[in-house]
């Protein structure tokens, strides 16, 4: 099964998905599970061939022109495997929700569409057809957008994205004018290390952090996906904001990093050994880290406060890439399957609560445990795994990501990184206790009820397979070190059961062993207890009088008043600064309008008097 | 001389446009440029004690020096097209007046 | 303020125009135009195709292009396309001129000025001579100075004399229309004749006879008067379409 | 059959059909129909007319770059004229007219002939703007038409001065055997420049374009935003390649002016909310990135440039000009939601904006990338920096412009395309998505137009 053959296949079920989306919305949303499935299968089968060491490509093609080659790599495999399951896990979600949509057959058709960009990008060495991808993604994820609330954030995703892939453009081409193909590992290796590395570094480095949401241009991240389709968001969050992690592997890793080692920034930076283009993009992780835990705990909306949680979530990955080294990468690559996975199920379970009560503003909702407990657990083992608490696969990657941020001695970004991990388990218990705990509220008790068993599919084997991650990491770090033996680095000491460190062994099964007995020990407790009685919300008292009216009884609002009061004054600093050069280049063409348009012939003639004069000016 | 004659009617129609907003002083500073550059284009051509490009009986051979008679020609056609501009500009100015009641660009106000 | 402003770039540019001319080595001085170097050397020689040596004027025949009146050469013969370009600007302009002032029924404007009688005979007398002078003006374009525009640029003014001069007077413009149309479409067909039997377009067939008779120069003097004819017509039916308004 | 019917038939037809005025526009559909039929006729090389051979009578060059020129203006202008026929019977012969004037400047190899036709071509563009019932705007346009042309023929004049001759190959031979500086032959050069400036809407003299398109109406929008502006980048285009030197301070200035123009352009398109003028000044930041693309030398694919702009332009205009006329005016405001009910038009709309933003599997993104590729090879870094950020505001725009009109809910402006114009746009969009997606033709058709070039003397 070739992989433009696969790519076809997805462009065709995407104008089947449109056409049979036409008679009914639903079977059209049924076309995208069944077409992403088969890819996901079709590209777990290339796991063998590739295992059995034929990393061919496949440049015998009779269907596009001859310059468009792929070629299968572990690193675009391990991409393209985990975002075309996140795909296709999410995909389950489509028929319930298409209806709610303005253009149910776009809709499906743009899903896949995208899901055929995602192919394109991770399995081609030829430059030219992965941007021809990358923009192909943006385009068909601009007008999905929209479906969801208002437009303003599609704008702002489109603007975002454009400027990193046209950066990633100009960056192509430095490297075609040095070496005359597109090829995408000829073109790294020659330009790595010269002065137009330089340039091609910091173009990748932006498009990544384009993609990614980080720090300097993360305003469309949470604008987008607080707006996008529920669907829509899993799939952003989970798969299309990986792209952002492919090129900023191939910035950060491919090519060498510039600068020399100590000492670049005058001193500044304790670090032993790092370059300086390693040491800028990691600070910048870091902040991203920063203010997306600052600005996720303060959220309302828990779409948007997940989406600041991918945008920290990112920061990692950056963070971690840009370490390099066997820990560095691991823990980067790592990371980008925890989150991918944990994002994917925690958007899933708010979308679930979403399609029940069609709202997701944590101050409207409460109690949905009593009817959706299936959706809680899965939502409970998502932010367990986001906030990097042992038994889940977000646990492993951490502990690499903050051995190798240790080991590189770099103490401001360890501070930024710790804080991120504890900011993260404050922000996401919030939609866990506000969203799912606490008293059921009336106006949901009749609709409520729980997922339909095809949702339910999907976000079980998403928590299922990060528990699985987190107990068992050694398969998929197999895989990371063949990833990582491809990209030159020196892959992670693994045992069967355990994974040795800078400073120290793992056992991650073991600690699941015990974690898993310590459950079992306290769920046993709780059977045989005394059960607790269920009472109505009326039947109680407080300070000696009865309540007459059904008011909320628990606090599931405002957890970090105080916190949030420190630093709410500049919440949006990127925000006005990009407001600012909105304005300028509005006013910039205003004056030209009101300066150069007029009904009047004289300024066309003062101008071509002024350039006569400006022409002539040598001959006085 | 001609010839700076010729750049100062050119310059004169410049200027006519440069300051003038009435819209007949505009047509009449196109004209006084156009003028001017007719004008130009015959001094490009003058050749000092040349005659006229005419054979005529008394003037007979082509062996005498002859004024360059190219750019009378061109001159020719330009003066008829900017006949013909000046003339749609004047039909444009009586619309312009029958729509606006005058003639000044000001006072017309934005469209 | 504005206009002195205005003044002083403008004379500041005219200045730096005549410095930056005057120290540019290739374009030649006022007066000193060496036509030996130009494309015209061959125009005054009638040397394009062949070189047919000294032209005398009355004993020269069948040069390449046969009018005495070298400009003419070139306007209705060497370059004669341009001229038909020409003759749409014109056209153009007053169909244009028709469109956006022409309305349905017009009736001559009210001017002031009323003619008394004898200036309404006295034109009436002028307008022959005049419109003679245009005629023999656009007939002996290939001999003389002037040629189809000067002579109907002299008809047409015959027609402005006789619209001033009588208040009353309109011309039959659906006859300015006709003729204007039939000398237009008379001026492409020779082309497209020269294109069929010559080879190529406004070529000049008939032979050109002798340098300086009245019926030299091939299809010269025919499109001259063609085109006085055409002049002379769209003049006045743009001189027609000013001096008329609406109404009944 | 010679290319020279091209011009007189049109010609004919126009002096023919002022006789029948009820006709006209008849006239206009079946000449523009036949004169597109024709050019598969017609045969390459030089048409000397009148018999005089190159520098001395007037040439016309048929060679594989005029005839794609020709091609796409007569085939635009007849979709135009097909179009329009019902609606603006007046103008039919000043349309063939216009016609002629255009085929004229497309063929013709003489410099002053080429003044002639662009007069012939400017005043019947002017008599057509006049149906926008803006008579100050015409004035306007004519004005600066005008002077644009006499600064034309000033430059013109000077350059037979110096160099005696008129023919485009002889000038571009002689002076570059004649041996002097650049510094000579700036003056007239910056003259033509601004003379062609004026009218392929370049920014400091292109003040005309407001007032013209911001109310044109079915005819003057796609008449002047994409025929003419095609015809006028053609011909600008070739002044550029073969004749034009363009040295030292020279280069400046029309840098200068160039950057200005798509940077300004780009501003200006961003800064307005009426859906013509977000328009009109996106075609002027197009149409310097046009001439750009042409000084570095790619005439290969500035030609598809012009190709694609002209066909977006023409789909653009033709779609706002009828929903303005049935609207009102022509907000962003009252155009929201266009394109909830009438799906077919919005798609070909949103095809064809993807393209000039240059999205791929569109004809804008071959070229587009094309042209960064060759300019990178050719070692320019900085107009490709340039092009890459303006075409970001460019996409916000009109994506800002496309979601406004395809995302609202409630009460929806009622719009009604007639099926002519819908069977005309889906054709055009197809059109530039195939050739987005099968780009053989399109790149070798390109390569070897670059290889365009001139032989001394004119004669082909």
């Amino acid at each position: 099964m070739t992989v433009e053959l696969l790519i076809l296949v997805a462009l065709a079920s995407g104008i089947l998905a449109y056409f049979v989306g036409r008679l009914n919305k639903v079977l059209g949303a049924v076309v995208t599970i069944v077409a992403s499935m088969f890819i996901f299968i079709m590209i777990g089968y290339m796991m063998q061939d590739i295992n059995a060491g034929t990393t061919f490509n496949y440049n015998a093609v009779e269907y596009m022109p001859d310059f468009v080659t792929f070629m299968v790599t572990y690193l675009g495999l391990f991409f393209a495997i985990l975002v075309t399951f996140i795909f296709a896990m999410v995909s389950f979600f489509n028929p319930f929700f298409v209806e709610k949509y303005k253009y149910p057959a776009l809709y499906s058709m743009l899903y896949l569409f995208s899901l055929a960009g995602v192919l394109g990008v991770f399995l081609t060495d030829n430059f030219m057809v992965l941007f021809f991808f990358f923009e192909f993604i943006v385009w068909s994820g601009l007008f999905l957008i929209p479906l969801g609330k208002n437009n303003k954030a599609a704008i702002s995703y489109y603007a975002f994205s454009t400027a990193g892939s046209f950066a990633l453009l100009y960056a192509i081409f430095i490297m075609f004018a040095q070496t005359g193909s597109y090829n995408l590992h000829l073109g790294l290796a020659t330009v790595s290390g010269t002065t137009e590395g330089t340039y091609v570094l910091a173009l990748l480095a932006f498009a990544a952090f384009a993609k990614l949401g980080a720090f300097p241009l993360n305003v469309w991240l949470p604008r987008a996906l607080g707006k996008a389709p529920d669907a829509i968001t899993a799939v952003f969050s989970g798969g299309l904001e990986k792209l952002g992690a492919f090129v900023a592997v191939l910035a950060l890793v491919k090519l060498a990093p510039i600068g020399d080692i100590a000492g670049t920034l005058g001193g500044l930076t304790e670090a032993t050994f790092l370059f300086a283009s390693q040491y800028i993009v990691a600070t910048l992780g870091a902040m991203t880290i920063v203010f997306g835990t600052l600005m996720a705990i303060r959220q309302d909306d828990a779409k948007k406060l997940l989406a600041y949680s991918s945008m920290s979530n990112g920061g990692y990955i950056l963070v971690a890439l840009s370490l390099g080294g066997t820990l560095g990468l691991s823990g980067g690559l790592y990371h980008i399957v925890a989150h991918a996975l944990a994002s994917a199920a925690a958007f899933l379970a708010i979308g679930a609560v979403s399609r029940v009560t069609g709202t997701t503003k944590m101050s409207e909702l409460g109690g949905m445990i009593h009817k959706m407990p299936v959706t809680y657990m899965v939502y409970l083992i998502a932010i367990i795994s986001m906030a990097g608490i042992p038994p889940m696969g977000g646990f492993i990657s951490k502990w690499l990501i903050f051995q190798a941020v240790i080991d590189n001695g770099l103490i401001l970004i360890a501070v930024a990184v710790f804080f991120g991990s504890i900011g993260s388990f404050l922000y996401v218990f919030r939609p866990l206790a506000a969203l799912f705990l606490g008293q059921e509220l009336p106006q949901h008790r009749d609709k409520a009820k729980e997922a339909p068993f095809f949702m339910l599919l999907p976000m079980l084997i998403l928590s299922g397979l990060i528990v699985f991650t987190g107990v068992m990491p050694n398969i998929f770090l197999d895989f990371i070190n063949d990833v990582i033996a491809e990209l030159g680095g020196t892959g992670l000491l693994l045992g069967d059961y355990t994974i040795t460190g800078v400073n120290g062994v793992l056992q991650p099964t073991l600690i699941a062993s015990v974690f898993g007995v310590g459950v079992l020990i306290a769920f046993i407790i709780f059977i045989l207890l005394k059960k607790s009685k269920k009472v109505g919300l009326m039947d109680t008292y407080t300070a000696g009088n009865f309540i007459y009216t059904e008011e909320l009884m628990h606090y599931s609002l405002d957890f970090y008043a105080p916190l949030e009061r420190l630093y709410e004054k500049h919440i949006n600093i990127t925000k006005d600064f990009y407001k600012k050069l909105e304005n300028k280049v509005v006013d910039f063409g205003r004056m030209i309008k009101y300066f150069f348009f007029t009904n009047k012939p004289e300024i066309t003639v003062f101008w071509i008097i002024v350039l006569i004069g400006f022409l002539l000016w040598g001959e006085l | 001389m001609l010839q700076y004659a010729a750049i100062a009617m050119l310059m004169l129609g410049l200027y006519g446009l440069l300051t003038q907003r009435n819209i007949i002083k505009i047509i009449v500073s196109i004209n006084i440029l156009e003028i001017g550059l007719n004008l130009f284009i015959v001094s490009v051509g003058y050749v000092e004690g040349g005659i006229a490009p005419i054979l005529t009986s008394d003037f007979n051979n082509n062996g005498l020096v002859f004024v360059d008679p190219l750019p009378s020609a061109l001159v020719l056609t330009a003066i008829v097209i900017g006949v013909g501009t000046t003339a749609l500009g004047l039909a444009l100015a009586k619309n312009i007046y029958q729509k606006y009641g005058t003639f000044e660009i000001d006072e017309m106000g934005e469209e | 303020m504005k206009n002195f402003l205005a003044f002083i770039t403008v004379l500041v540019l005219g200045y730096m125009i005549v410095v930056s001319l005057d120290n540019n080595e290739a374009f030649p001085a006022y007066g000193e135009a060496d036509v030996s170097s130009r494309v015209s050397q061959a125009f005054i020689d009638r040397s394009v195709t062949e070189d047919p040596g000294d032209i005398i004027f009355g004993q020269a025949t069948n040069l390449e292009s046969g009018p005495a009146n070298i400009v003419t050469a070139i306007v209705a013969d060497y370059r004669s396309f341009d001229t038909l370009g020409e003759v749409t600007v014109l056209f153009v302009s007053s169909l244009g001129v028709a469109l956006l002032l022409g309305g349905k029924k017009q009736k001559r404007l009210e001017l002031n000025f009323h003619p008394n009688f004898m200036l309404r005979v006295g034109s009436r007398a002028l307008f022959g001579i005049i419109l003679m002078t245009g005629v023999y003006i656009a007939i002996h374009g290939h001999l003389t100075p002037g040629g189809g525009f000067p002579g109907g640029a002299m008809i047409a003014s015959s027609m402005l004399l006789l619209y001033l001069a009588d208040d009353e007077f309109r011309a039959k413009i659906k006859g300015f229309k006709m003729l204007e149309s039939f000398a237009g479409t008379a001026y492409v067909l020779i082309g497209l004749t020269g294109l069929l039997l010559g080879g190529y377009f406004l070529e000049n067939l008939l032979d050109n006879g002798v340098i300086g008779d009245l019926f030299s120069a091939g299809i010269i003097p025919i499109v001259y008067v063609l085109i006085g004819l055409k002049v002379g017509s769209e003049i006045s039916g743009i001189i027609d379409n000013f001096l008329t308004e609406e109404g009944v | 059959m010679s290319a020279i019917l091209l011009i007189a038939v049109p010609l004919l037809a126009a002096f023919i059909s002022i006789l029948f005025k009820k006709y006209a526009h008849y006239i206009l559909v079946f000449v523009s129909f036949a004169s597109v039929f024709a050019l598969g006729y017609m045969d390459l090389g030089t048409i000397t007319v009148g018999g005089f051979n190159a520098p001395f009578g007037i040439v016309l060059i048929l060679d594989d770059y005029s005839l794609i020129a020709l091609y796409i203006v007569n085939t635009l202008f007849f979709l135009v004229a097909i179009l329009n026929c019902n609606e603006f019977k007046k103008v039919g012969s000043i349309m063939l007219v216009a016609l002629a004037g255009l085929n004229g400047l497309l063929l013709t190899g003489d410099l002053f002939n080429l003044f002639v036709f662009l007069e012939v071509a400017g005043i019947a563009a002017y008599l057509i703007t006049t149906t926008n019932k803006k008579p100050l705007a015409s004035f306007n346009y004519l004005i600066q038409g005008t002077v644009g042309s006499s600064l034309y023929l000033l430059g013109l004049i000077l350059l037979y001065a110096m160099f005696g001759t008129l023919n485009m190959a002889d000038m571009a031979s002689s002076i570059a055997n004649s041996g002097y500086g650049a510094g000579v032959t700036a003056f007239p050069f910056l003259l033509m420049f601004i003379g062609f400036g004026v009218e392929a809407k370049l920014l400091p003299f292109n003040s005309w374009t407001k007032g013209i398109l911001a109310n044109s109406n079915r005819l003057t929008g796609p008449m002047i935003a994409s025929v003419y502006a095609a015809a006028i980048g053609f011909v600008f285009g070739r002044l550029l390649t073969n004749v034009f030197v363009i040295e030292d301070t020279f280069l400046i200035i029309v840098t200068i002016i160039l950057i200005f123009s798509v940077v300004a352009g780009e501003a200006m398109a961003y800064a307005s909310t009426k859906v013509r003028e977000i328009l009109l000044y996106s075609s002027v930041a197009q149409a310097a990135l046009v001439v750009v693309v042409f000084m570095s030398g790619f005439t290969g694919w500035a030609v598809y440039l012009i190709i694609g702009n002209a066909a977006a332009k023409l789909v653009l205009f033709l779609i706002t000009n009828t929903a303005t006329k049935q609207l009102g005016n022509d907000d962003v405001e009252t155009f929201k939601g266009l394109f909830v009910n009438n799906k077919v038009i919005g798609l070909a709309f949103t095809a064809v904006t993807l393209s000039v933003i240059g999205l791929p599997m569109f004809l804008g993104f071959v070229t587009k990338m094309n042209i960064l590729e060759n300019m990178f090879v050719s070692g320019d870094y900085i107009w490709p920096a340039i092009i890459l950020i303006t075409s970001v505001v460019e996409g916000i725009y009109f994506i800002r412009l496309l979601l406004n009109l395809w995302y609202k809910e409630n009460d929806l402006p009622e719009v009604k395309f007639e099926f002519v114009l819908k069977y005309v746009v889906v054709i055009i969009a197809v059109l530039i998505m195939v050739f987005g997606v099968y780009t053989e033709p399109v790149q070798d058709s390109a390569d070897n137009l670059v290889a365009y070039s001139y032989i001394e003397g004119g004669n082909l």
